[in-house]
């Protein structure tokens, strides 16, 4: 890694006596030595395992469940179902104040991805809760799924998810998040060349080498002390407090260095249910994701479609750009409504256009609920922008980094969300970059600055 | 058989914290009677290094090597409210509390050395070192140590701070759109080099050269990890990473580590990481959130340098063997 | 359920236990003997977080059953430095900031281990395939290589 | 119930035991000790062999005979096998190799039994208890196959009769888009007397390419004179769909593989 602090040295303060220094890593000689502790290094006298039955199906009724003979089954503890979850239907952005509710800790007449948790198991080993999980029968009446975000925003779409009504996430602007900025029209109209395009991803997992999940060791004292590797200490204890209808003060969260969380570490998913069978077994409980379950059960990020329109001059300059974004959410909210309006903040990029029309929806589908990775809202947007780019550039016969110096963004230009440009070094980058990878652009591109005179 | 060989550019920017702020988190600082610093926060370290990074600006901010500060994080029975630890906001959210928590014990610091001293406590400074010292006249000096022993049972202070960082939350306008969904932004240009197997539709990663803009590198071989691994993921999600082969439709999806595709060692592109800093008018000590824009720009990069290879525009991720080769048979079928 | 005994050399020191029939060693050396050190990723073969040394040889702990290591030579990361010195592989993966979560860390140093055991002076292609069973999400694995490289290198140097 | 292990010293009584419902035979535990950690409770007992034998290796007068129980790494290294160490480096880490079992490879579902792959292009006869078949019909019964597999057996192919490639994304291990495995006799002129191609992932397990070996007969091993077999690879195969690749791609490229394995 090389520091060039040749840029932006009249704004930049040295001569710091830790700051900027290359310090050891405190933390580092627990992990050499192996004794670093993650949640699942703790182990209580007594710990039951709790493994979930999931559903078969991406979207069923559920006629029945009967747990009786799971019950039966040596080693089982307690086996749990939507009755015994105090407020089963939650979403955990209700802390922030967006709703509404709309997923089930334990599946309640209803499935709608499949691996959808049902019936949690409690038993004294890990080959006994599967055992009995095996015998738990669910009577599922299958019903239509929907996988294809068009389809399911097609009138007529089998419904994922009662709670919204409708596939998509109802915003305070209507069925997507809004940006508008200048006049869109106006600039297709006058521009030389339009390109309209439509890119795509897949969900992708964090695949972090620890999986998702918690300990939870009663304290004797009606609390209970819960071992996790959630990357959000309070975001989890205040929801799960919500769940269980427990006050807060009954909890303790622990957490501690997590095996890597890329954002997939942040949903309120194995703990709620986990303290659950503690307090009603009175016994410590451990609930970990087996690598497939992290693998397909757990948020993945989400897929996304991206459609951008943009108008562009022969001289390079970009006139006008319409984003329509996608996410798709899955069943459940989780972070997904979020995302997609994070993404209407990002369009249209580091470049300043002067006619900018965004609509980003959150679509449900019949799948593993999507949620926040590295990059949230945004990584597959900038795929699909500067995609976008090199297919401008090369449209208009121009040099695909001179391209981006001509639409760059700079200190002072108004943002399409209306903040004006503070700080920019996109120039500054592309610069480096050009230098970098013997790139090489016309001279007045290097002499360029994201400073404004003036600014 | 023909390997095919292109270059693509892509450049980003990433904001900073929690889409549209209204994220809060605090911290605590006080002193031991010995002199050493303990910080006392909630956030979580998901192995990028936040404590050591909140080690060092206490330090800086008290003026005691690192290795005297202890953080005590991720308890809710002790740790004050953090928001977690997403959105690249850990140093920088986190980062503000402790500086301003560092900031009330210093001051509390400085006062009981002035005590000491019998000067004022504005005429103080510190050396980096553990030691407090009279501006301009550096002999006539105390050690933290002694400073934290007298306040502790000489004069009965508390060296300690309370810190607080929010941004207020901002509310997008309905029609329009207008919100402020971040205080900073990080900036990277990266330019990828690939070899496409134009039989096979295999590609390779030569090299990548980036260039990140991250406010402040405040740990730089910590920022250097972050970057190189970030890097080592987006050339990940470019080619191999899906938990939907066939989206959308939902069948064989993979359940391990050999069916969840990524770069193994013997994928690694060579790899040049540059950084730039631009202080952020609102970060410790002008710092960005580097963690999550890293993995960004080597996606489209990658995308662009197989179109200038093979002259095929894979517009859908990840660009999988299949998708080139089959994007190769119908350019040949005109 | 029935227990049977196990007896084996851990990093040294004996070890007697009774397990269930049937328990991997993973679970044995974490849950019955407290080293855990050995890290369950994935219980599959996958991931390699769970490597140990048995008798040896480069094993992984979750696919092997204890019962099988009956009077074996078992040694995991924990049993690395000695008198509290670290090994030259634990110094560089410090020095080298090959280290982020660290939960890959134990199983990285044992399958490095076992590399310079038998080959002091690896090539790279050496060691990316000594490691390439390991899986590492934050790293890259470009400073993991490095540090295996650069502790052969001092492993050499204080032989010569 | 839980998972309990059977020791035997002897493979008769081994195949006594499993005959038990829920027995399976542990070789090297990364097929079976997998499944039971994945919550697999159709096994419910482990039935293993310590007799010496099952990991011996015995090469004498062209002849191999490898126990069931021999490992991948103790192919890899042994030097009379060096012909066969592309094969078994093939599976797995170093980790699996020192694990992964000739016997269990047997079994192994595609994507995985690359090294089953090189014993098909070697027609290779399995051993279990008294008996003995050409892998071919072994590999064909797999699946309804009780006795324990005690031991593999075939001509040791001369190191430039024999090739073998395994294509795959992650490198250096990653599992197979596909592998290859081909036993080629030549005349002094280079001339193909007999070939025997086998493919991995071009089925739900190993299988010959009879079509191409046909078509390779008389060919020099030049672009054009094996354009034919490489035309006829693709015939009567029908490769898996997985996380790894469609069985549209691995139809493709397998003539390309097979092409630049055959004229290197």
């Amino acid at each position: 890694m090389e520091l060039r602090r040749d840029y932006f040295a009249d704004v930049r303060k040295d001569g710091l006596h830790e700051i900027g220094q290359p310090r050891p890593r405190l933390d580092s000689p627990g992990h050499v030595t192996g004794k670093t502790a993650y949640f699942a290094d703790r182990n209580f006298p007594g710990m039951l395992h709790l493994k979930m039955v999931r559903s078969p199906h991406h979207h069923a009724r559920i006629r029945s469940i009967d747990t009786s003979e799971a019950e039966k089954h040596p080693g089982v503890v307690r086996v749990l179902t939507a009755k015994d979850v105090p407020h089963n239907v939650y979403t955990i952005l209700i802390l922030i104040q967006i709703g509404p509710e709309d997923e089930t800790v334990l599946a309640d007449g209803k499935v709608r991805w499949k691996g959808e948790a049902v019936v949690a198991v409690l038993a004294e080993t890990e080959r006994a809760a599967q055992e009995a999980a095996a015998k738990v029968k669910v009577d599922y009446e299958v019903l239509p799924a929907v996988f294809d975000m068009e389809e399911a925003l097609k009138p007529g779409a089998p419904l994922v998810n009662e709670y919204h009504g409708q596939n998509y996430y109802l915003y305070d602007s209507g069925e997507c998040r809004k940006v508008r900025f200048g006049d869109v029209e106006a600039g297709f109209a006058k521009a030389d060349h339009i390109l309209e395009q439509s890119y795509q991803s897949s969900p992708i997992e964090h695949a972090p080498t620890e999986t998702t999940g918690c300990v939870v060791a009663p304290e004797g004292n009606d609390r209970f002390t819960c071992y996790t590797n959630t990357q959000a200490m309070f975001f989890t204890l205040d929801n799960t407090s919500i769940i269980l209808q427990m006050p807060g003060n009954k909890l303790h969260f622990v957490g501690g260095t997590v095996g890597g969380g890329f954002g997939g570490k942040v949903d309120v998913i194995v703990e709620p249910i986990a303290i659950l069978g503690a307090k009603l077994t009175g016994r410590p409980v451990s609930f970990i994701y087996s690598r497939e379950e992290e693998m397909q059960i757990s948020s993945p990020r989400a897929a996304e479609k991206v459609v951008i329109k943009d108008g562009v001059m022969k001289d390079g300059r970009i006139v006008a750009r319409k984003v329509t974004g996608y996410t798709d959410a899955g069943a459940y909210s989780r972070h997904s409504p979020y995302g997609a309006q994070k993404g209407a903040g990002h369009y249209p990029g580091p470049y300043t256009v002067p006619n900018v029309w965004i609509d980003t929806y959150c679509v449900y589908t019949n799948r593993t609920p999507s949620s926040a990775m590295r990059g949230f809202g945004v990584t597959i947007g900038d795929f699909a922008l500067e995609v976008q780019m090199d297919k401008l550039a090369r449209l208009i016969g121009m040099d695909p980094l001179e391209f981006r110096f001509i639409n760059a963004y700079r200190d002072g230009d108004m943002k399409a969300h209306r903040q004006p440009t503070e700080g920019a070094a996109l120039i500054e980058c592309m610069q480096e970059a050009s230098r970098a990878a013997n790139w090489p652009v016309a001279e007045k591109y290097m002499a360029m600055s994201s400073y404004r005179k003036g600014a | 058989m023909a390997i095919r060989r292109g270059r693509g550019v892509a450049a980003i920017n990433y904001p900073t914290g929690m889409n549209l702020g209204g994220d809060p988190t605090q911290a605590l600082v006080h002193s031991t009677p010995t002199g050493n610093f303990m910080v006392t926060l909630s956030s979580v370290d998901l192995g990028q290094g936040m404590k050591q990074i909140m080690a060092q600006i206490c330090a800086e901010m008290i003026g005691v090597p690192t290795d005297r500060v202890i953080i005590d994080t991720a308890d809710t029975d002790t740790g004050p409210h953090c928001m977690g630890t997403f959105a690249s906001r850990g140093t920088h959210r986190a980062g503000n509390a402790v500086i301003q928590a560092a900031k009330e014990a210093r001051q509390v610091m400085l006062e009981v050395a002035a005590e000491e001293l019998e000067v004022n406590a504005s005429d103080l400074e510190t050396d980096g070192q553990g030691n407090i010292q009279v501006k301009g006249a550096p002999q006539k000096s105390i050690s933290i140590f002694d400073v934290a022993l007298s306040a502790h049972f000489k004069r009965g202070r508390s060296i300690s701070g309370r810190g607080m960082f929010l941004i207020p939350r901002s509310y997008p306008e309905k029609e329009t759109g207008a919100m402020k969904p971040s205080t900073c932004y990080a900036h990277a240009c990266t330019v990828a080099e690939v070899e496409v197997d134009d039989e096979t539709g295999e590609v390779t990663v030569l090299t990548v050269k980036n260039v990140f803009e991250i406010g402040r590198a405040l740990n730089p071989k910590m920022v250097e990890q972050q970057l190189v691994g970030g890097s080592w993921m987006g050339i990940s999600h470019a080619l191999y990473e899906t938990t939907e082969p066939y989206y959308p439709n939902r069948d064989h999806g993979g359940t391990d580590f050999n069916q969840y595709l990524m770069p193994g060692p013997g994928d690694l592109a060579e790899t040049e990481i540059i950084v730039l800093e631009r202080p952020s008018a609102d970060g410790p000590f002008g710092a960005k959130g580097p963690g999550e824009m890293c993995a960004n720009p080597q996606i489209p990069a990658v995308a662009n340098a197989v179109f200038d290879a093979v002259g095929v525009r894979i517009d859908t991720l990840p660009i999988t063997p299949e998708r080139i080769l089959r994007a190769l048979k119908a350019q040949a079928a005109g | 359920m029935a227990k049977v005994p196990v007896q084996f050399t851990l990093n040294g020191s004996e070890k007697a236990e009774f397990i269930e029939s049937g328990t991997t060693l993973l679970h044995a050396l974490r849950d019955k003997i407290g080293d855990t050190s050995p890290k369950g990723g994935c219980h599959q073969g996958t991931c390699g977080a769970c490597s140990v040394i048995i008798d040896g040889e480069l094993r992984l702990s979750c696919l092997t059953l204890a019962e099988t290591c009956s009077g074996a030579d078992i040694k995991t990361t924990a049993g690395l430095a000695e008198g509290g010195v670290l090994h030259p592989l634990q110094r560089a993966f410090l020095d080298a900031f090959a280290t982020q979560c660290g939960f890959c860390t134990p199983g990285m140093i044992m399958a490095a281990k076992v590399l310079l055991d038998r080959t002091p002076n690896p090539s790279r292609e050496d060691v990316v395939e000594a490691l390439s069973g390991n899986i590492c999400r934050c790293t890259g694995y470009e400073p993991i290589v490095q540090a295996v490289l650069t502790a052969a290198r001092a492993n050499s140097q204080n032989a010569a | 119930m839980t998972l309990a292990l059977q020791t035997f010293s002897s493979v008769k009584d081994a195949n006594a035991a499993l005959l038990a419902a829920g027995a399976r035979y542990i070789g090297g535990g990364t097929l079976v000790v997998r499944a039971a950690n994945e919550g697999d409770i159709s096994v419910s007992s482990l039935v293993r062999v310590t007799d010496p034998g099952l990991s011996r290796i015995a090469v004498s007068g062209g002849k191999v005979r490898l126990g069931a129980s021999v490992t991948m790494a103790a192919i890899a290294r042994q030097p009379e096998l060096a012909t066969l160490a592309p094969a078994a480096r093939a599976v797995g880490g170093p980790a699996i190799r020192n694990m992964a079992t000739v016997g269990g490879n047997l079994f192994a579902p595609a994507p995985y039994g690359d090294f089953a792959v090189a014993l098909l292009a070697l027609d290779a006869t399995v051993v279990t208890g008294d008996s003995e078949m050409p892998i071919e019909t072994f590999l064909a019964g797999r699946d309804t196959s009780r006795a324990v597999v005690t031991a593999v057996g075939f001509s040791l192919p001369r190191a430039e009769s024999f090739r073998f490639l395994k294509v795959s994304r992650v490198k250096p291990k990653g599992v197979s888009v596909l592998s290859i495995a081909a036993l080629l006799q030549r005349a002094a002129d280079g001339t193909v007397t007999a070939a025997r191609i086998a493919l991995g992932c071009m089925a739900d397990r190993p299988i010959r390419a009879r079509s191409a070996e046909k078509a390779l007969l008389g060919c020099k091993l030049t672009p054009q004179e094996i354009a034919p077999a490489l035309a006829a690879a693709s015939q009567g195969i029908a490769p898996i769909t997985d996380p790894i690749a469609s069985a549209w791609y691995r139809a493709e490229v397998l003539p390309v593989h097979l092409g630049r394995l055959l004229s290197n």
